[in-house]
Parts: structure tokens; C-alpha cells; sequence
């Protein structure tokens, strides 16, 4: 593969430099050990991550977000998958309305849909409850998993499912012991990839949780209405560290180049 | 077990809730309190919201908010208040659905090490807000929030109008404090950011909110200007169709008892609005006792809320431009 | 009645007739290929038969039951795909066994029938590596022991060698024919590479355009295809247009005479499919092979060599003469016969011409 | 015998069977709410009344009707379309850089491209605030260098918001035109180089056509994305710089008229919609002939 | 001096030398083939000539002008990818176009030469369509075009037929040839098609591994392999693994005698890299159709008849001897000579014996 000449290594640093930046600086203050936000730092200290142990209210919040990201995911999944399957590799009529009703999410504003799930769930009774936001973040994050898993199943040779089939396996039998092994990479990539949308959700959670089921987002950012110190940016850099270890999961698993390209995938 | 769930202040508000005044009474009336977070206009959205199903059974709101909050019919009266008639009359809103449970004063915010820099003499009057000098290092809440409203209205006040004739208000506001302002912030959070960051020099805030980030060390200072700082209550009321109305009624009493009110004092600079509530020397300074609290200049609800609708449209149009 | 019966089978897709009354018997243990050119209908043919495609009509009869109300999982049908279709997050054994496990055969005997069916082609070795890690043409044979391990009563291939370069295609083209003659299965191959059709079949069957244009031993169809279609698509022919000019009497054998422009040669007497014009036109087919080399002058027809081409085992000769451009091939036993440039006299058997109804164009 | 129209209603049943699950929860999940939203914004609100079940279009006709309205939509479709533009003459580039790159390096910069994308809007825009403020990393450092005076005003403005924005949205932007580089056969630009191109040409003339349509899609999404934003402009914005979701925001949450909140964001909905669709046709009708 | 000379030329992927020293002159206007099995280097080879790729040793000239010191964009060589990678974006004219706009040729004269272009590869009709909507053959045709019309001194061919189908491929070979030879370009191609390669090329170049281990006109390289090697991958043979058991003297001509197994025969006296032992193991290679059949016993060996396949223009015999499977061809002309099962003599000319290096296996 040809290599990139000097002018498109000047552009390709700047580009770097401007993607980083606002997360360089984050992490910086939170490096802090002066009592309000400071960049540079004057000196290097630990002092906000250690106050994150006082905090058990976002500790707590953490663990919200992580039990939520983990059942909005796994739910999402297991009704995308098959939904992946169907849209992926038949043609029927209304395949088109599906994929567009299941790929809307990408397309209402986010803030119509907050609004709308806050007073759909205090109709139906579940404001506020862990049931209410999973359903709700399992719709959010539907179209990552399923452009995903799509991408899997289109590129999959359905001829080895016929081979299968022709050894004498049954449909379910098809499924679980050839068909979903292959595709595994997409669904575990698509999975992490939603994890992280759900656990990072900020303006549709805003509206739909209560305080026992808050996330972290939605704590973190109560926290900078009300005040605003290091601690925002030594929790911002602990979650900005945890993305960054799950992202290198699905380098491993999946490849962060085929989560891209296969993404696109319609 | 019973659920209470209140609504309130988030930042320093909700930790003196969770740490030091929600755990005793919880103990006293075997209940589980939730303390939701929120600023007032987000609480009021909240009740609106979930009308049919209210999830909140006290909300905490600031006086302008909970008129509107009455006049919609989200509180309950409150029945079982035996501290009612220790209360400051002033405190009583009108209505027997609401109470205050702590005055804050609406003045000046600034950055004492930055004034001191310049050589600027701290901030006086509220025309000071038009003063040249502070081009672009000034910030004032949007009228959605209290402090902007009082703002306004002091605007109004100062230049020959009123609540109830308030163009010259915003004529002032749009001639010559808008031009002023670096932003019109309603988060406190990005307040006190934008003092951190040295953004700005001065604005016009709480004296509470102040007295909190005085706390963390930063110089920021609190003025009263010399036409009177405006009173501005936090209110208490429990909301209608609660499932532990008792324990509701019980939680806005317990508000009023001195020993909590002087926890919010120390720790959130509230006023006391229960008389008997004695403060030590060190909190004297904030709106407390009947001298200090008559000093208080105070705004008409009444004549305020139907209008605000109307202001708030103005105020979008014409001074955030 | 026939092992393998298919009668009248259509498959439309919307518009399009991918397959049109298509009958063919296949009796047991025979091995016939399905040959055409792409797009033909040789893979949807194949699917009706494995059970992916449901026929629009027509019937599929093994040893007169009827295979449509049968299930594909439930047929008993081997298949290697062109693809090879491994499951390929499984070794090389797993793959092999899964057919097995489906029939719910316990583990020791799977172990055996898996050992033997690797054994027979030869990957003994290899059991536990996973498809990635292997050669075009060792994929190739777990593939066909994967499709005989279940001991299918037919063995469906779809062209199973087109992705393999062309030596290892030869080799593997032999094991096949081998391994099916031992087993004795039933086998249908689809290929578009008509050497591989007649190299390992006992009967092609050439497709064009959905239909079946003719089933015929190898040897039957390559020196009496019923088309001109035929005769071009297996293996190279002079094609010429002409007419004929003098029919003998109706008997087989009896001899006719054509006329390709001014040139007019003797050739066997038409088929019955030209039909009985006093003077029908006709495709006139004569294999390079069948060609040979006179003097100048001696011939049927003069030419010069236009080009000579090394073909390895054989000698590609392009003659131009008046018939237009002629190809004749010659065993490459010896020196060259001609020169390119020099004058040559063409002639050949009037046994070997054919006399094909005329169409425009192959 | 099976006919094959029966097979063929038995697959597409089955097609729906297995969507259904996942359809049950959009339907009652992001269908129902919508409509219900949808029926909101035809209600009327006051201010002691609050909510009243009347029917009618006077929120729709009070926006439309109401140049302030107009100004915000327009200055939301403005950032969305700057934003666009800066989107893709950053990220097609980039996309092709990273295209070209050595896999190795290639990782870790697909990290630095989607990372934005994956962390929290909250810990992004603290950290462009932190940057961008009169007293902010950029203009201390501009200052100290002496190559301004004053600072340069970034917060609060639509500027600044664009930046921000751009930061988010390029990533969309670079995986769309990466795919699109993809699916390209690399020997076209051999083809181009030995038949005499430099690298600017072959770039402009045989890559960049060939990931058009890649860029187009791109653009789409960002726009679209960039059209609904919500905390970037909220948090970066301040009150001045209105766009339409915080306009919808301070209807819901200040106002509390939420029927005409719901009003603004249906006609929100409705314009993204309106200019996907029509973007999607002159995009198709411009490359069916040339990309299948 | 050859026109283009490749000396030393190595290039190394890390560890891996995918082509190692590699020596070839090239003739003006001479057609040269790289033949070799994948993975061996022609690729590699083919793309340093291009400039593509950085040779890690050797030089390359052209006309003695060292050519690695220009830019691929400036060597003005023609290239046509198996791929084709004509430009989707573009109609016909426009791709064929492109390389002299490059050249900033005024716009009246690019017309003309496309026009000229498209004349020569018979796509006039279809200037204006695009890539994408023309098939295999058409599209290979562009490619072809678009390299010859900025009248390259080299043309480069990158496996560009073997997208194509047997029949559209055998054609596409003539109009190739026809096309090089009219415009007399120098041209290299590479394929892995032994048959492809000498049907084209003046010269095949064999390469093995990285290496180039044979350059020869494609009779001398099919007649006279250098080693095992070349004899293999260049069309079918009988190997046999033997031994020189009586050695004649070392001038060309002179015959000797070798052992395979129990039967001794006679060959050509062994070349050089036989080496001077006095009993050397040698590769005995003879040529399928140089074998001749004899009645059993008459023959050098003996065998039985166990299969006889056919394959249109000839017949595969494979014969079991003895000396293993024997495999014998024939051209389809008359009846078959011999049946199944029956038994006969081989023989062989003593000079069509090819005595080979000893190697394990080919
Ligand atoms: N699912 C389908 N829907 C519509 N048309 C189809 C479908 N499958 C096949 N066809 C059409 O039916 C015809 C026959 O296809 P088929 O795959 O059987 O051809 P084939 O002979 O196997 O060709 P190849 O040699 O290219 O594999 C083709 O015209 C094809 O386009
Ligand atoms: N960029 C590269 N990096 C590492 N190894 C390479 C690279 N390109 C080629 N190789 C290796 O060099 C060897 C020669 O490759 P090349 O592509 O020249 O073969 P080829 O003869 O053209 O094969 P084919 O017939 O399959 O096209 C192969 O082993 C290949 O894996
Ligand atoms: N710490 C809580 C102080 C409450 C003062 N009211 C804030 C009004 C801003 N919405
Ligand atoms: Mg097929
Ligand atoms: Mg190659």
C-alpha cells in the first residue's frame, strides 16, 4: 500500500490534534490539585480521583449505567438479531418500512424523542423505572446493533447454512450451531458498540430517569448545572479511559476498521 | 416500606439533603426518602409532566416557579403544618399551599482578586450592570430563572416603570446591560465555571450560590446592592395526589424546624423563615431576622406571573439577541 | 423406472424461466453432468433437486417417491458447493462429523465413519485444522467428505472445481472420478467447463437458456450434437454456413453433398431435424481435428497458414481460405507439419461433417 | 407438491416473525410516543390553565408565522449546513489518509476518529469549554504568542458551536467515506498513475468521484445529526444562540407550553425529513447511471 | 543492449523475498510471458517494472535509461490490471481519454486518438457508455484501449483474461495477439495459464518461488524444461523417478540408458546439471502424446488399460505398468485404439525421453 506524503501526515496530525484536544484538556484538569478547573494543571495530583471515592452517588450512578448499558445491549440484541436475519437476506414487501422504522432512532431529533418517552412512561406507570430506560435505551441503540449484525449477515455465505441444512439439521439447529457462531463478531461488536452508546446516553436519559435509576451521564451533568470542579473531569477521564479499554475490545474481537466498513452496510 | 420522594436543588442542596437532613427523618417516621435532583424550572417540568401519575411527593422550588406550580394545581394544601405560625408572614406566599422555607438575597457576584487587579471598587448600585467596564465580563441568568427576573424587573424599577410598566426595563436591559454580557447563564454550574475560568468579572446571583463557591476557596464575594437585594424564597410544597400525603405534610414541617433551617443556613446560606430559628455570629450576615428581612426588596408575584409568558417571549427576542 | 427422475421441472422467478420442463433420469450409480453456459439453469436445477428452490412445476421422483414432500434436511442429499461451504469456525473433523450428529449416530461410530471419510481423501493429517488454515483443493475434498460421510443416495456438486487453477482442477478432477466409482453414489455435477463434464461423466446434459438441449454419453455428444449450439459449446469447431445442394436417398449412411460458398464436399445425409426443403441451409461443423493436411491442390480446399500456435501437446493451425478461417489441431508428435505462410490443401472424411439446423447464430 | 406461491407467503411470514419482537417494541416505544407528540402539538397551553385538549394549528401557524422562528430555524440549518461542509473537506481527506495508512498505525487512529463518538457529550463540550473561552487554552496561547490582542470570541457563538459540532460529526463522516473508498478497486489509481497523474489528480479526479457517493452519504447523516443537536449547542450556545432544540427544550422545561414545544420539534422532524428525502433523490438520480 | 533489462532485481516483504534475483532482457517489440503458480513473484515482478513497487536490490533499464529513477506516473508504460480498474465514473471515451489529458494533448487530437483506440479494440458503438454497463470481455477491451493509446514503449498485462470464461478467454487470446503484433509494443504478461502463455508469447518466462527458472520460446521451454519444475507446470507428463545405469559420451546426440524401476530404456545423454556422477538419479519425463501404443510386449513396457477417458479433441488413456500409472493421449480421429481393460505396449522415441535434476517432488 502506498504511503502517505508529508502534506497528508501535516493534515493527518493536525486532525489528530483536534480530535484529541477537548480530551487531552479533560484529562489534564483532572489532574488538578487546586480546588477549581484549571488547565494547564500547576502541578500533578490524584486528589479528584480519590474524591470520586467519596462521591458514592456517581459510583453508585456507574453502576446504573453499567447494569443499563449491559440489559438495553443485551435486549437490543436478541430482537435485533433476528430482525437482521430476516431484513438482511430475504426480500418481502415491507422491508423497507422495517429497516427505516428500526433505523429511525438516527433520524429524530433526540430531544423529540425524550420528550416523548417521558410522557409515555409516566402514562403507562414506568417513569423512572430501571424497565422504563432499558426499554427506552434499547430502542436508542437498536440501529448500531443491527447496522452491524446486518453487515455480518449480508456478507454471510448462505450456502454453508444450505449445507447445514442439507446434513439434516433443522432450522434451529441451522441457527444456533452455524449461523450465529459465524456472525458473532458483528453481534459482539454491535453489543459493545451499544453498550457504550447506552452507557454515554445523556439527552433522552435527562428526561426519563429518577434518582435511584439515575445513570452517570445524567449525574455528571446535574453535577455541572449545579457546580462545576475537578471531580467532573476526574470521573469525565475514569469513563473516557473505561471507553477507550472496551473500544480495544472490539479492535480484538471484531476490528475497529470492520465496525466502519461494515457499518455502512445500509 | 414507604417511599417520600422530594424534589429539589442538586449540588450542595442535595448533598445537605441526603447527608445531614433527610437521614433523621427518616428514622423519625420510618419511611425511605428519594431525593430527586433538579433546578426549579426541571422539577416544574416534571410535575407537568407526570400530572396523571405524579412520581414527586414535596417538591422544592423557587418562589416564582412554585406561584406557578399553585396556580396549576400541583400542590396539595398543606393541613398537618403545626410550625405555620412561626413563619415570617411574608414566607407564606399568599396561599395555603406553599411555603418558604429559606430566603436567599438576589445581588452581586464578583471576583474580589480580579476587582482588586483593576483597581474597580466593588459593585454598588444595579446600574453598575451598564457600566462600560465590564464589556463582556459580566453574566445574568436568563429571565427563566429568578435571578434574571429580578434583574429585569429591578431594571424596570430603576428607570421609572415597574411590574406592572415594565418596558423601560427591558429598554435598559437591551440598550445597556445586554451589550455587557458574555452570556446569560441559567446553569449555576457554569456560573461558577465561568468565574473559574476568569470569563467573567461579575454577576448578578445568589447569595447562597455565592457563599458556596466562596466555600471552595474561590474570591468570589457577595454584594447587596445599595438599592436593596431582592428576596428570593425557596418554597416547599407537597404535591397533590401523593401515596404518603401524611408523611409529605410531615416532611415540609420538618423544613420549617429550626434545627434544620439553621443546617441550610450554614451550609446553603438560606435565611430562616421560622422566627425562632437562632442563627451564630458567624451567619449572621445573611437575610435573617426581621431588620434584615423587611430590607428585602420584594417583587409582586401576582402581577409577575401572568405576564411572564409574555416576558419571557420578549426576552428572547429583544435582549438574548 | 429410473432411480432419479425429474419431469417437466420449471422454476420461473417472476418473468424469467430460469428452468423450463425439464425431464431427466438418472439411474443408480450413474454420474451425469449438467453443462451449459452461465445462467443457464444448471445451479436453480440442482437447488430443486437438493430442495432450496421449490419447482413452479413439474415432479422429482427418487425410486418413484416423490421428493418435493420431502424436507431438504430430510432428503438424504449430498452437496458440495462451488464455495465449499465450510462451517468455518469448525476443524476440519467437526465439519465432517456434523452431518452425522444431525442423524444422531453415537460418538465412537462417528468417529469411525469421520476417520474413513477423511481417509478417503486423503486428509488423515489434517482432522483438526480449521478451513482457513487449508488449500484451495484441500477445502475442496473435506467439502465432498462432509457430503459422503451422511452416505447420500445421490451427491449434488455445483461446480466444485471452478475455483481451483487449472493443474490442481486435472488432479482433483481424477480423485473425483475415483472416490465416486468406489462409493458407487449417484452424482449430478454442474460445470460450465465442458472437459470437465466429459473427463468425468457417463452421460452430459447441455442446458441452454433453461432448457435441455441434449443428454448424451460424452463421446455421443461431442460427435453428434443434436445443435449448433451444441457443437460449439463442447469443444472448438470450424463452423461454416451452407447449404445443401444434393440429397442422397433418407437412409442413414447415405451421403449428401453441401455447399459452403463455391466449395461443395460430400457429408452424411441431413438429419431428420433439418427438415425437407429441397435445399435447406445448414450449419456445417467440422472439428479442427478431423482436419488434415494435403498438398496444395489436393484438398478440398486450398489455404495458406495464417498462423501456427504451440499449445503444448498441441499444434493450433489457423488456415486462411476461402471458407473464411479454419482451425485445424494436430498432436504435438514430431516437427510442425506446415509453415505459416505456405500453401497447404485442407480435407476431411465426409463421415466427419456434421449437418446441423441453421440458426444465426451459436 | 408445495406450490411455490404458498412457500413464497410462508417465507415472507416468516420474514415478519422475525422482526416482530423487535417491531412490538418500536411500535410501542417510538411509534406510540411519537403520535402521542404529534397530537400534543395540536393542543393549546396557558398559563394557569396549563394543558388543554383543544385541536387546532395555532401553534404551528404562531411559528411559522413568527419571524423570531424563522431566525432560529435558519440559523440551525446554517450551523447543520456549515458544519456539513466543514465535515466533509475534513473528514474525506482524512478518511482517505487513513485509508492508505499501514494497519498498524491505521488501529489506533480509528480510535482517535470514533473516540469523540463515544464518549460523553458532557465530558466533550467541558472540554471544548475549557479550550475556547476568552481565557481558554486556544486564546492564552494566541495571546502569549502575541499573534492577537483581544481574545478571539469562540463560546456563545455559532462559531463556536460549529467546532464543536464538527468534532462529533466527522467521525460519521470519515467511516461513510472510508466504506466508499473500500468498495473502489485500488488498481484505479495505478491506472491513473501510470497514465501520467500526481497525487492531486489522481485524488480530485479518480478517488474523490469514485467516493462521491460515500461523501453524499455522510453528508446526510451529519446534517441530519447536526440539524437535531441538542447539548452542544445547549452547553456551548449559551442563550444567544438559539437552535431549534434548545428553543424545543426551553419550551418544554421554562415555558412548560409544551404543545407548542411539540409543534417546533414536529416541524424539527419534518424539515430533516423533507431535506433527506430530497437530498436522496437529486443523490440518486445524479449517480444511477454510473454506480449501479 | 536488450530495450528492457531487468539485472539482480529483489524485492523483500520482511522476511519473505517474493522475488529474488530476477534477470530479464527484453526485445523491442517482443511479447514475453511470466508464467508461475500463485504466490510466486510475477505480480511483484510486474509492479516494480511499473514502479508500483521499490526493488530492494537490482536495476531496471530501459533503452539503457535506468528507469527506477522515474516516478511510476512518468514511465510511460501502459498497464491493464486483472481487474480491468477502468474508472466506473467515467464513460468509455472518457477512461481511454485520460491518459492524454495527463499528457495536456490538445483536445482535437485526443479525440482522434480515442477514436483510433476504440477502432482498434472494436468499441466505437460504445464511447459513450460506462464501464458498469458492459460486460467481461467489453470492459477488458477498455482497459486495453486506454493502455495503447498513449502509445506506451511497455505494455504490462496483469492476468487480464482470467475473469473471463473459457470461450470469451480463447477469443480475447487471438484479438490480443492480433492487436500487440499490429502495434508492435513491447509486452509482458503474466498469468498462471501455461496454455495462455504460449499461445501469446515470443517468450515464456518461468518463475518458481521468487525465481526465474526458465526463459525460453514456448516450444523450446514445453520440449527442453530446464528442470522438473518446468516440465510439470507446463502441460501434462509422465514423471518418473530413475536412474542413469549406462552412460555414452558427453556429446549432444548421444544416447544413454536409464532405469526406472526394472525397465531400462534409452534417453538423450543427460544434460550438465545432471552432474558427473556415474549413476545419477535423474527425473525421466515423457510426454503424454509421445508415447505411442504397441501390442503387449512389442513395446518398452507393458500395461493394462484402466481408464479411457475422453475429452473431445482427444482421448486420455491412463495405462497401469509396472512403472506406475502411465498416462497417453491422442487425438480424437477415428475410433479409440484401445478398450479398457485391454492390454498393451508402450514405447517412446528414445529422443523425446527428457532426463531432469533429481528433486523430491516437483
Ligand atoms: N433467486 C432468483 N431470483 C431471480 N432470478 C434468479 C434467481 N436465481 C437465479 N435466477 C436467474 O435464473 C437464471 C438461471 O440461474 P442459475 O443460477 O441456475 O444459472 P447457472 O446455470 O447456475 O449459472 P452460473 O454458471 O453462472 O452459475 C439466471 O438468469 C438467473 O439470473
Ligand atoms: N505487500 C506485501 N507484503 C507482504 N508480502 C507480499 C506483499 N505483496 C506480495 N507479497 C508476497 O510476495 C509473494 C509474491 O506475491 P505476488 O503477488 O507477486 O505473486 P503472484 O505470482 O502475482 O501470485 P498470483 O498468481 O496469486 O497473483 C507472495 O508470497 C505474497 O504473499
Ligand atoms: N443551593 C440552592 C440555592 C437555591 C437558590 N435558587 C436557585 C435559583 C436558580 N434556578
Ligand atoms: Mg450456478
Ligand atoms: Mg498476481
Amino acid at each position: 500500500m502506498t504511503r502517505n506524503g508529508p502534506f497528508a501526515l501535516l493534515f493527518n496530525a493536525l486532525f489528530v490534534l483536534f480530535m484529541a484536544a477537548p480530551l487531552v484538556v479533560v484529562i489534564g484538569v483532572s489532574l488538578t490539585p487546586e480546588g477549581f478547573l484549571e488547565f494547564p494543571p500547576s502541578g500533578i495530583s490524584l486528589r479528584w480521583f480519590r474524591a470520586i471515592l467519596d462521591n458514592p452517588d456517581f459510583i453508585e450512578a456507574g453502576w446504573t449505567s453499567l447494569y443499563l448499558g449491559v440489559a438495553a445491549a443485551s435486549l437490543s440484541t436478541a430482537l435485533a438479531v433476528p430482525a437482521a436475519l430476516a431484513i438482511g437476506r430475504r426480500r418481502f414487501p415491507g422491508r423497507d418500512l422495517l429497516l427505516a422504522t428500526f433505523m429511525s432512532p438516527l433520524t429524530v431529533p433526540t430531544i423529540v424523542l425524550g420528550i416523548a418517552f417521558l410522557r409515555f412512561l409516566s402514562q403507562i406507570g414506568l417513569s423512572g423505572t430501571f424497565l422504563g430506560l432499558t426499554l427506552c435505551h434499547a430502542v436508542i441503540i437498536t440501529p448500531f446493533i443491527l447496522r452491524l449484525v446486518l453487515a455480518s449477515v449480508t456478507g454471510l455465505d448462505r450456502t454453508v447454512e444450505k449445507a447445514a441444512e442439507s446434513l439434516g439439521a433443522s432450522d434451529f439447529t441451522v441457527f444456533r450451531r452455524i449461523t450465529l457462531p459465524m456472525i458473532m463478531p458483528g453481534v459482539v461488536g454491535g453489543w459493545v458498540l451499544a453498550f457504550i452508546t447506552s452507557f454515554d446516553e445523556l439527552t433522552v436519559t435527562v428526561f426519563i430517569v429518577n434518582p435511584s435509576t439515575t445513570t452517570l451521564p445524567v449525574r455528571l451533568f446535574n453535577h455541572i448545572t449545579q457546580t462545576t470542579d475537578p471531580l467532573v473531569a476526574s470521573i469525565s477521564t475514569v469513563v473516557i479511559l473505561f471507553t477507550v479499554g472496551l473500544m480495544f475490545v472490539i479492535e480484538r474481537l471484531y476490528g475497529l476498521d470492520r465496525l466502519l466498513v461494515g457499518g455502512e452496510a445500509r | 416500606q414507604k417511599v417520600l420522594t422530594v424534589g429539589g436543588y442538586g449540588g450542595s442542596f442535595e448533598t445537605l439533603m441526603k447527608e445531614h437532613i433527610i437521614p433523621p427523618f427518616e428514622k423519625a417516621h420510618n419511611v425511605t426518602v428519594q431525593f430527586v435532583p433538579g433546578n426549579s424550572t426541571e422539577n416544574l417540568a416534571r410535575l407537568q409532566a407526570q400530572k396523571d401519575n405524579q412520581e414527586m411527593d414535596v417538591v422544592i422550588l423557587d418562589d416564582g416557579p412554585m406561584y406557578q406550580a399553585v396556580a396549576l394545581g400541583f400542590c396539595a394544601p398543606l393541613t398537618k403544618v403545626p410550625s405555620l405560625p412561626d413563619i415570617y408572614d411574608i414566607a407564606k406566599m399568599g396561599t395555603d399551599k406553599a411555603i418558604g422555607i429559606g430566603f436567599v438575597a438576589t445581588g452581586f457576584a464578583y471576583n474580589a482578586e480580579m476587582f482588586k487587579e483593576k483597581g474597580w471598587a466593588p459593585p454598588s448600585s444595579w446600574m453598575d450592570l451598564a457600566d462600560p467596564k465590564f464589556d463582556q465580563l459580566e453574566s445574568i441568568p436568563p429571565i427563566s430563572n429568578t435571578y434574571g427576573l429580578h434583574t429585569l424587573v429591578m431594571m424596570a424599577r430603576l428607570n421609572g416603570g415597574s411590574e406592572t410598566d415594565i418596558d423601560p426595563g427591558f429598554k435598559t436591559m437591551v440598550d445597556k446591560v445586554a451589550p455587557n454580557v458574555l452570556v446569560f447563564e441559567p446553569s449555576s454550574g457554569k456560573m461558577s465555571e465561568l468565574f473559574q475560568n476568569k470569563e467573567i468579572a461579575l454577576s448578578i446571583w445568589g447569595s447562597g450560590r455565592v457563599k458556596a463557591l466562596a466555600d471552595t476557596g474561590f474570591p468570589v464575594k457577595f454584594a447587596y446592592p445599595k438599592e436593596g437585594a431582592v428576596a428570593l424564597m425557596v418554597a416547599a410544597c407537597p404535591v397533590t395526589h401523593s401515596d404518603v400525603p401524611d408523611e409529605a405534610q410531615a416532611f415540609v414541617d420538618y423544613l420549617l424546624q429550626p434545627e434544620v433551617q439553621e443546617k441550610l443556613a450554614a451550609t446553603n446560606g438560606f435565611g430562616p423563615t421560622n422566627k425562632k430559628t437562632v442563627l451564630p455570629e458567624a451567619l449572621q450576615s445573611l437575610p435573617y431576622g426581621p431588620d434584615k428581612i423587611s430590607k428585602l426588596v420584594a417583587v409582586d408575584w401576582n402581577v409577575i406571573n401572568p405576564k411572564r409568558e409574555e416576558w419571557t417571549q420578549r426576552w428572547a427576542r429583544e435582549v438574548e439577541r | 423406472m429410473a432411480f432419479l427422475e425429474l419431469k417437466g421441472l420449471t422454476k420461473r422467478f417472476g418473468e424469467i424461466a430460469a428452468v423450463e420442463n425439464f425431464d431427466l433420469s438418472v439411474e443408480r450409480g450413474e454420474f451425469v453432468s449438467l453443462l451449459g453456459p452461465s445462467g443457464c439453469g444448471k445451479t436453480t436445477t440442482l437447488q430443486m433437486i437438493a430442495g432450496f428452490e421449490t419447482p413452479s412445476a413439474g415432479s422429482i421422483t427418487l425410486e418413484g417417491r416423490d421428493l418435493l414432500a420431502i424436507k431438504a434436511r430430510s432428503r438424504g442429499i449430498g452437496i458440495v458447493f462451488q464455495s465449499y461451504a465450510l462451517f468455518p469456525h469448525m476443524t476440519v473433523a467437526q465439519n465432517v462429523e456434523f452431518g452425522l450428529e444431525m442423524r444422531k449416530i453415537a460418538a465412537p461410530e462417528r468417529r469411525q465413519r469421520v476417520a474413513e471419510a477423511l481417509a478417503l481423501v486423503h486428509l488423515e493429517a489434517l482432522a483438526d485444522r480449521y478451513p482457513r488454515a487449508m488449500s484451495g483443493g484441500q477445502r475442496q475434498r473435506v467439502a465432498l467428505a462432509r457430503a459422503l460421510v451422511i452416505r447420500p443416495e445421490i451427491l449434488l456438486l455445483d461446480e466444485p472445481l471452478s475455483n481451483l487453477d487449472a493443474k490442481l482442477r486435472e488432479e482433483m478432477q481424477l480423485e473425483l472420478r475415483g472416490i465416486q466409482q468406489r462409493m458407487g453414489v449417484t452424482t449430478i455435477l454442474v460445470t460450465h467447463d465442458q472437459t470437465e463434464a466429459m473427463a468425468l461423466s457417463d452421460r452430459v446434459a447441455v442446458m441452454h437458456r433453461g432448457r435441455l438441449v441434449q443428454v448424451a454419453r460424452p463421446l455421443e455428444a461431442y460427435e453428434h450434437p443434436r445443435s449448433d449450439f451444441v457443437s460449439s459449446f463442447l469443444g472448438k469447431t470450424n463452423r461454416l454456413e451452407g447449404k445443401v445442394v444434393e440429397r442422397a436417398g433418407e437412409r442413414a449412411g447415405d451421403l449428401c453433398r453441401v455447399a459452403v460458398g463455391e466449395t461443395v464436399f460430400a457429408a452424411p445425409a441431413p438429419p431428420p431435424e433439418i427438415g425437407k426443403d429441397a435445399r435447406p441451409r445448414v450449419i456445417v461443423s467440422v472439428r479442427p481435428e478431423k482436419v488434415e493436411f494435403r498438398a496444395a491442390g489436393a484438398g478440398l480446399v486450398d489455404g495458406t497458414v495464417a498462423a501456427r500456435i504451440f499449445l503444448g501437446d498441441h499444434w493450433l493451425y489457423q488456415i486462411e481460405t476461402p471458407l473464411g478461417v479454419l482451425l485445424v489441431t494436430r498432436q504435438n508428435v514430431g516437427p510442425a507439419e506446415v509453415e505459416t505462410g505456405g500453401s497447404v490443401g485442407l480435407a476431411w472424411d465426409a463421415a466427419q461433417v456434421r449437418l446441423l439446423p441453421f440458426e444465426e447464430t451459436a | 407438491m408445495a406450490p411455490a406461491a404458498a412457500v413464497d407467503r410462508e417465507a415472507r411470514r416468516r420474514a415478519w416473525w422475525l422482526c416482530a419482537p423487535a417491531l412490538a417494541l418500536f411500535l410501542a416505544l417510538m411509534v406510540v410516543p411519537l403520535v402521542m407528540t404529534f397530537v400534543l402539538s395540536f393542543h393549546s397551553f396557558g398559563f394557569y390553565t396549563g394543558i388543554e385538549p383543544t385541536f387546532g394549528l395555532h401553534n404551528y401557524l404562531d411559528v411559522l408565522g413568527d419571524s423570531y422562528f424563522h431566525e432560529i430555524f435558519a440559523r440551525t440549518f446554517g450551523i447543520a449546513l456549515v458544519t456539513t461542509l466543514l465535515c466533509a473537506a475534513i473528514g474525506t481527506p482524512e478518511a482517505y489518509i487513513l485509508y492508505r495508512m499501514r494497519s498498524r498505525w491505521r488501529s489506533a487512529l480509528l480510535l482517535v476518529v470514533i473516540g469523540p463518538l463515544l464518549i460523553s457529550v458532557v465530558v466533550r463540550t467541558l472540554g471544548w469549554a475549557i479550550l475556547m473561552g476568552n481565557r481558554g487554552v486556544i486564546n492564552t496561547a494566541l495571546m502569549n504568542l502575541e499573534l492577537i490582542d483581544r481574545p478571539i470570541k469562540m463560546m456563545y457563538t455559532p462559531g463556536g458551536i460549529v467546532i464543536a459540532l464538527v468534532h462529533v460529526m466527522v467521525p460519521f463522516m470519515v467511516i461513510a467515506v472510508w466504506a466508499a473508498l473500500h468498495r473502489q478497486d485500488p488498481a484505479t489509481e495505478q491506472a491513473a498513475e501510470s497514465l501520467g497523474a500526481g497525487p492531486l489528480t489522481i485524488f480530485f479526479r479518480v478517488v474523490l468521484p469514485q467516493a462521491m457517493p460515500g461523501v453524499l452519504s455522510g453528508s446526510l447523516i451529519v446534517f441530519s445529526l447536526s440539524a437535531s443537536a441538542f447539548a452542544t449547542p445547549a452547553i456551548l450556545g449559551g442563550r444567544r444562540v438559539k437552535v431549534v432544540s434548545t428553543t424545543v427544550y426551553d419550551e418544554f422545561l421554562n415555558t412548560l407550553n409544551w404543545p407548542l414545544g411539540a409543534a417546533i420539534a414536529i416541524l424539527l422532524l419534518v424539515a430533516v425529513l423533507l431535506v433527506m428525502v430530497s437530498y436522496n433523490r437529486v443523490v440518486e438520480r445524479r449517480f444511477s447511471q454510473v454506480f449501479g
